[in-house]
């Protein structure tokens, strides 16, 4: 079982969402971040420009089996970029055991 | 002697209402002038916080702008005396003859003014979310410069050379004048803009929710409020008769927003299964525009009735260009002001006591009241395509792709407006 | 001749009188009017965000249906001629004999409107959070239809046939008419409903802090504008004496309300060792809703001991109400409506000018005044009783544990206030 | 006999238009009254979430605060008689010869009132989310008590002793008598306390942005709004001439609000690449506080370049005090009120109708109107440092570190004004 | 040491607090995200009815010595269910090290 | 590859950000939790005082390469602390992969 982590841009949530849908990925949660790093946005308030490192971003957790891992991160990798700077990163580590609250399942019962 | 007294006393009587009428009017304008405040705050709220500031900015400038160019140019054109074209156009834009007006009448231009720019902010509305700052700032100039102005000028001067007045045509505040000009812009706009990102995918009509109903329902009491002036100012005096009148309006106005709402809710708990929020408070815009034009000539149970027909129709027309024609109108502001400003305008047709179908009038009142409608939906559609269609082809009506994505704060204006507010919305 | 043109003058002056009276009195109702957004503020501001929306649409409807009832049959039944029952019910409801009342005294009527809806909207903020919206939506039209017309009947149509009035009774604006009424209703309503889940646990008070802190402010400057309607237009005329008259009320309406805010700020930081915001905000309300009554019988400094003593009333009455009664009261409704419009109008038998305790009229004013409004409670509370317990028994009061977890936004109304808004709440 | 009876006619005729001069003020007042509304919300929307819950209650105590003390005291010493040090102080602070003022002319104590609570109201938002709320509350006490009253007496009065009026100063409506006299209070106190912590990070000015711009927005709509009260109301009559001149004035002051705020759109948007939402609103403003002083001596060419002026002059004005003074004042109060005030005060020197150096009357007035608008804003820096200064070295001005980096609301008022809000800043 | 996540409904987050305290876990950090899964909830707006399957959760992050790890479990397990569809996951991870800024401990005294 | 998770004052994060910025690591997410530890907040609200463990922190994840880790927790250990109770915690546990999203790079040139 596989945790894998997504940093990506709030833009392309929608079609990162549904080419997760379409490989059959229909569990994961989600949330907004401010992501620090190379991208940087330029803002104008009361007469001071500034530019910022700190950008909104969304952050995906998907715990999926094993054997759906290389396809989930190959989706994430072709749907999420854009090609410009600040596309965002995926993390993957390990997951020792999920139970679904529901049921009290765990194992790969409890991922989805 | 006494005569002669009387004489003095009545010619008193005269200059004090007068002074009270204007005092009414000022008033009411400035009870007008807070629908700005009402628009801006229904348009924030129905869209989605990434573009808050840009809706503040549009409706800021639309106020600012007409304030200036209606004072300086639009008001002419509006009371300007010859007629050219066939009563189309005033020539002369003033009787003194020079460009920019020096009105004495004070208080009507504040009245007019706020009027102008009441037309000029809905369509703002109807574009939300995409379209390009300046862009939309030139428009609006141009709206309450000339197309506005035009306009008022066939029917608000009340005097011989103004077609529809002589033509017998009842638009008591301007459900025609100022809502239906202003909703058959937005439509024409909301079709040349096109719709926004993700609102229409694979066909079918997607729901950008609103991101903050208080803010609309806020916005809707606000206009509410500025409605009484709206309406009641539109008497344009005070005193003795005009009293009774103007009050009546309020009654009118007052009756045919509750009974817009209430229809609104209704109608749409009874087809969607929930008692939709955003739809009531649409149905009392809607009942508020569709007594406008007939607030000074039907009873209150005509103000009743209209406030339920347009209660019901607005529902329905916000789903039916939402989904079927497929045009993108965030605020509904197309339905609120064009559709119920002419079915508004259409009803006295009917409910008028003096002249109206169901008062045993005949159908005269309801032609009139149907050809003038559709000339000022017509010259507003012209009007704004041909303006829109020549900035579509040069400097473009849109933003781009990214900036629509990321939002027009930040693109347009450098900033978000809730900048420590973490917002869940998908771009 | 000249006895005869001053005739003709003062004639004159009487009608001009009256057209400023009217222009007033408009003025005021619609600032009434707009008192409903600044209930409508406060309430959000003071609750959970999962029932905003919710919060909006009942508000809308208080209006919106008060507005047409009074319309309909409640301002037949408050000024109707003949009484029954001791003078507790009128009997025919209307002059002209017919129960939809076509007043022309329009400005009245829109007046009354306004001030039947502010009654209505009391109840709304006590039982925020878990009552069902059909449920509520009845009461409300029978709370603007019947039991807010006959308390009024009591005492404000001024004549001979009501009881009150003749009894010596002095309520000016309303603090027991309008407020203690609310009030108690709102009393009753909190108790037959029952606290929201969460509230209390083992017995003990828990906090449910309100959202919106900006909102709630924002409305409380809404009433507090609203107020110098409430109370400086229920003088009824302008002109002369009441011109004094009216603005006179108008400031002791504004220092009671300073006073008010300022005790309750002191008071309970005291109390509790912070400047407590809430507090502070229903301070204001509470001097507001202790003038009511007597801001056109008291001079300025007993304004300004209403407003203190109410100030600090109403933050003990706040904490007893919760911790000890446990009855959840969200936004304070009962103890400023209530408990300060029964304390405005007894406070009256103290500081009336004329006839008051500490100014040598004795008792007598106190004694009526007491009962006066302890029948408008006991009225309030028992119709109420039997319309809520009625409504329980049937179609229920209350939603479901699964929807006033998830809000009633989602449940009712299909959506959320704030849907880009990502909250901390727990439920 | 009929010159008797034109006698009792104009006698009558005198009446009326005094009910209805009242009447406009009163509802002038009103509009004033609103205006603390207004400033609240822009102050709550250019600040941080975590002190919004201050910002809400220093508002609602100028206001509560002010209103007691302008009528126990203040008004006595703005409108008393005999006069001491050279015009600088009435001695004898009301002709009824005691100190607590009891007023009939409630209108105007009710309009100096709302006057009053403005000119306080100024400086809470140049030293927001850093000030003791307890220390604010002394400060704003003495301020409504003696600063501003002291500071009204020397031209308002509209008598000989009235030195400024002597002097022939013109300020119709206080662009320094109440914008210059707050906005130099201002100053000081924003030096007297120091920038928020991080505002000036390693001696560079840092962006410290405001958390709600639709707040900010809907509080200039209602800054604006008000205004027209504010001015108009100024007229301090209504009828014949006065109406004329009252709703010139509301013109005036629309066209300036709007040029001031189309200025500072294209002038910011040229120079920082966007089209800068709150520099636009503060461009509004500006053009507000400008043309307050003038809004009765210029025309409406007038009208329209101060406010072309005052709006290009707040930008610059804004950028120079935060980058170059270094002095923090987060929602721009000394730019706007201090420096437009000022700068509105001297225009009239150049535009007056009557006496302006471009309508050929001169260097004189323009003198006139710089030594008098400098002697307020010296009156009121002198005197606030003063008070400022021994409140500095007595109970201090300013919360602990770590008071300020966790939230006024927090610690000052033991709770958040938006607790579900999860916020995105940094402290 | 046990890295303990769990997304569960914001409805029973009072009654899972209480139930951790009450087995001195009295150490967590807590945060709203949005979950898709299978849970759907109706939607209308202006017109339109839809259903969503993204849906606002509270998501738990609970690190927890070994020794804790099943009765956190079994009380998450017991406390956050409803029985019906949407009641929500556990995921467990390994954990490295902790540390307590304050004191700079590490290991098991770094958690709570 | 190690996941720094670390959950700090809010008033703090100015200076660790800089700290972090200092020592070259100039990539992470962050975000706003509550946390529920020993730390207690006073409050009153109409009339009922109360004090609550449950106080706003901000979550902090940086991934970084071995080689970096111990750098890291030195700086947050250093600047992140107050001294007093709620300084919070910081979490270290392993990351298998990351990957660039632009790039589709993957291993330590996925960090940053
Ligand atoms: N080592 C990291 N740990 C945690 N988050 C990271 C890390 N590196 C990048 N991110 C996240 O990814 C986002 C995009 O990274 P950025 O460097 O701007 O673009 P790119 O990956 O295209 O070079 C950042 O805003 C941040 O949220
Ligand atoms: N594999 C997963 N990875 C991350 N989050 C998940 C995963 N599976 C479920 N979730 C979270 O759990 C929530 C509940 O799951 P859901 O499928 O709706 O109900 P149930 O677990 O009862 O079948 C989802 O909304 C989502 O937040
Ligand atoms: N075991 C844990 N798992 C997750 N978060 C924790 C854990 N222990 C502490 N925290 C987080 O750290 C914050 C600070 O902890 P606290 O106990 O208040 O202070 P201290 O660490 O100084 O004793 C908590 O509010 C919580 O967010």
């Amino acid at each position: 079982m596989k945790k894998v982590e997504a940093i990506i841009r709030k833009s392309k949530f929608d079609e990162v969402k549904k080419a997760l849908h379409q490989i059959e990925v229909n569990f994961f949660s989600y949330w907004d971040v401010t992501g620090v790093g190379n991208e940087k946005q330029g803002h104008v308030y009361r007469g001071i420009s500034y530019s910022t490192s700190d950008i909104q971003r969304r952050y995906l957790v998907i715990v999926v089996s094993d054997d759906f891992l290389e396809r989930t991160i190959n989706v994430l990798l072709d749907t999420a970029s854009t090609g410009n700077v600040g596309d965002g990163k995926i993390f993957v580590s390990d997951m020792i055991e999920a139970y679904r609250i529901r049921t009290k399942e765990s194992g790969s019962a409890g991922i989805n | 002697m006494i005569v002669q007294g009387q004489e003095a006393i009545d010619k008193a009587i005269e200059t004090i209402n007068g002074d009270m009428g204007a005092l009414w009017i000022t008033i009411a304008a400035i009870l007008v002038f807070f629908m700005q405040a009402g628009f801006t705050l229904v348009e924030i709220g129905f869209t989605r916080s990434k573009n808050s500031g840009n809706i503040i900015m549009k409706n800021i400038m639309d106020l600012s702008v007409g304030s200036i160019m209606f004072w300086a140019v639009g008001y002419a054109i509006m009371y300007g005396s010859d007629l050219v074209g066939g009563g189309f156009f005033r020539s002369s834009p003033s009787d003194q003859g020079y460009f920019f007006f020096s009105a004495t009448d004070w208080h009507n231009l504040f009245f007019q003014t706020v009027f102008c720019a009441t037309a000029a902010t809905i369509v703002s509305g109807a574009i939300a979310g995409r379209t390009k700052f300046s862009t939309y700032l030139i428009f609006s100039a141009i709206l309450t410069t000339l197309i506005y102005p035009i306009a008022g000028s066939w029917y608000w001067p009340f005097d011989d050379d103004a077609w529809l007045n002589t033509a017998g045509f009842i638009d008591f505040a301007g459900s025609s004048v100022v809502h239906a000009v202003g909703g058959a812009a937005a439509l024409v706009a909301a079709i040349l803009v096109g719709p926004r990102i993700g609102k229409y995918v694979d066909g079918k009509a997607k729901v950008i929710p609103g991101h903050n109903m208080a803010f609309g329902a806020l916005g809707v009491f606000i206009l509410w409020l500025g409605w009484f002036g709206f309406n009641g100012g539109s008497q344009l005096a005070w005193g003795g008769e005009n009293t009774v009148g103007a009050v009546g309006v309020i009654i009118n106005t007052n009756i045919a927003a509750a009974m817009g709402a209430i229809a609104a809710l209704f109608f749409s708990w009874a087809r969607y299964g929930k008692a939709d929020i955003s739809m009531t408070l649409n149905g009392a815009l809607a009942g508020l525009v569709g007594i406008t034009a007939g607030c000074g000539a039907v009873n209150t149970f005509g103000a009743l009735f209209i406030g339920l027909i347009c209660g019901i129709v607005v529902v329905s027309s916000i789903e039916f260009i939402d989904k079927k024609l497929k045009i993108d109108d965030p605020v509904g502001a197309i339905s609120v002001h064009g559709v119920c400003g002419f079915l508004g305008t259409v009803l006295i047709g009917f409910f008028a006591l003096d002249g109206g179908l169901f008062y045993g009038g005949g159908a005269k009142l309801l032609w009139v009241q149907t050809y003038g409608s559709l000339a000022y939906i017509l010259w507003a559609a012209v009007a704004s395509f041909i303006v829109l269609f020549i900035l579509k082809k040069t400097i473009g009506l849109r933003v781009s792709e990214k900036e629509e994505i990321e939002g027009l704060d930040l693109h347009e204006h450098g900033m978000e407006a809730y900048p420590e507010h973490i917002s869940s919305q998908n771009n």
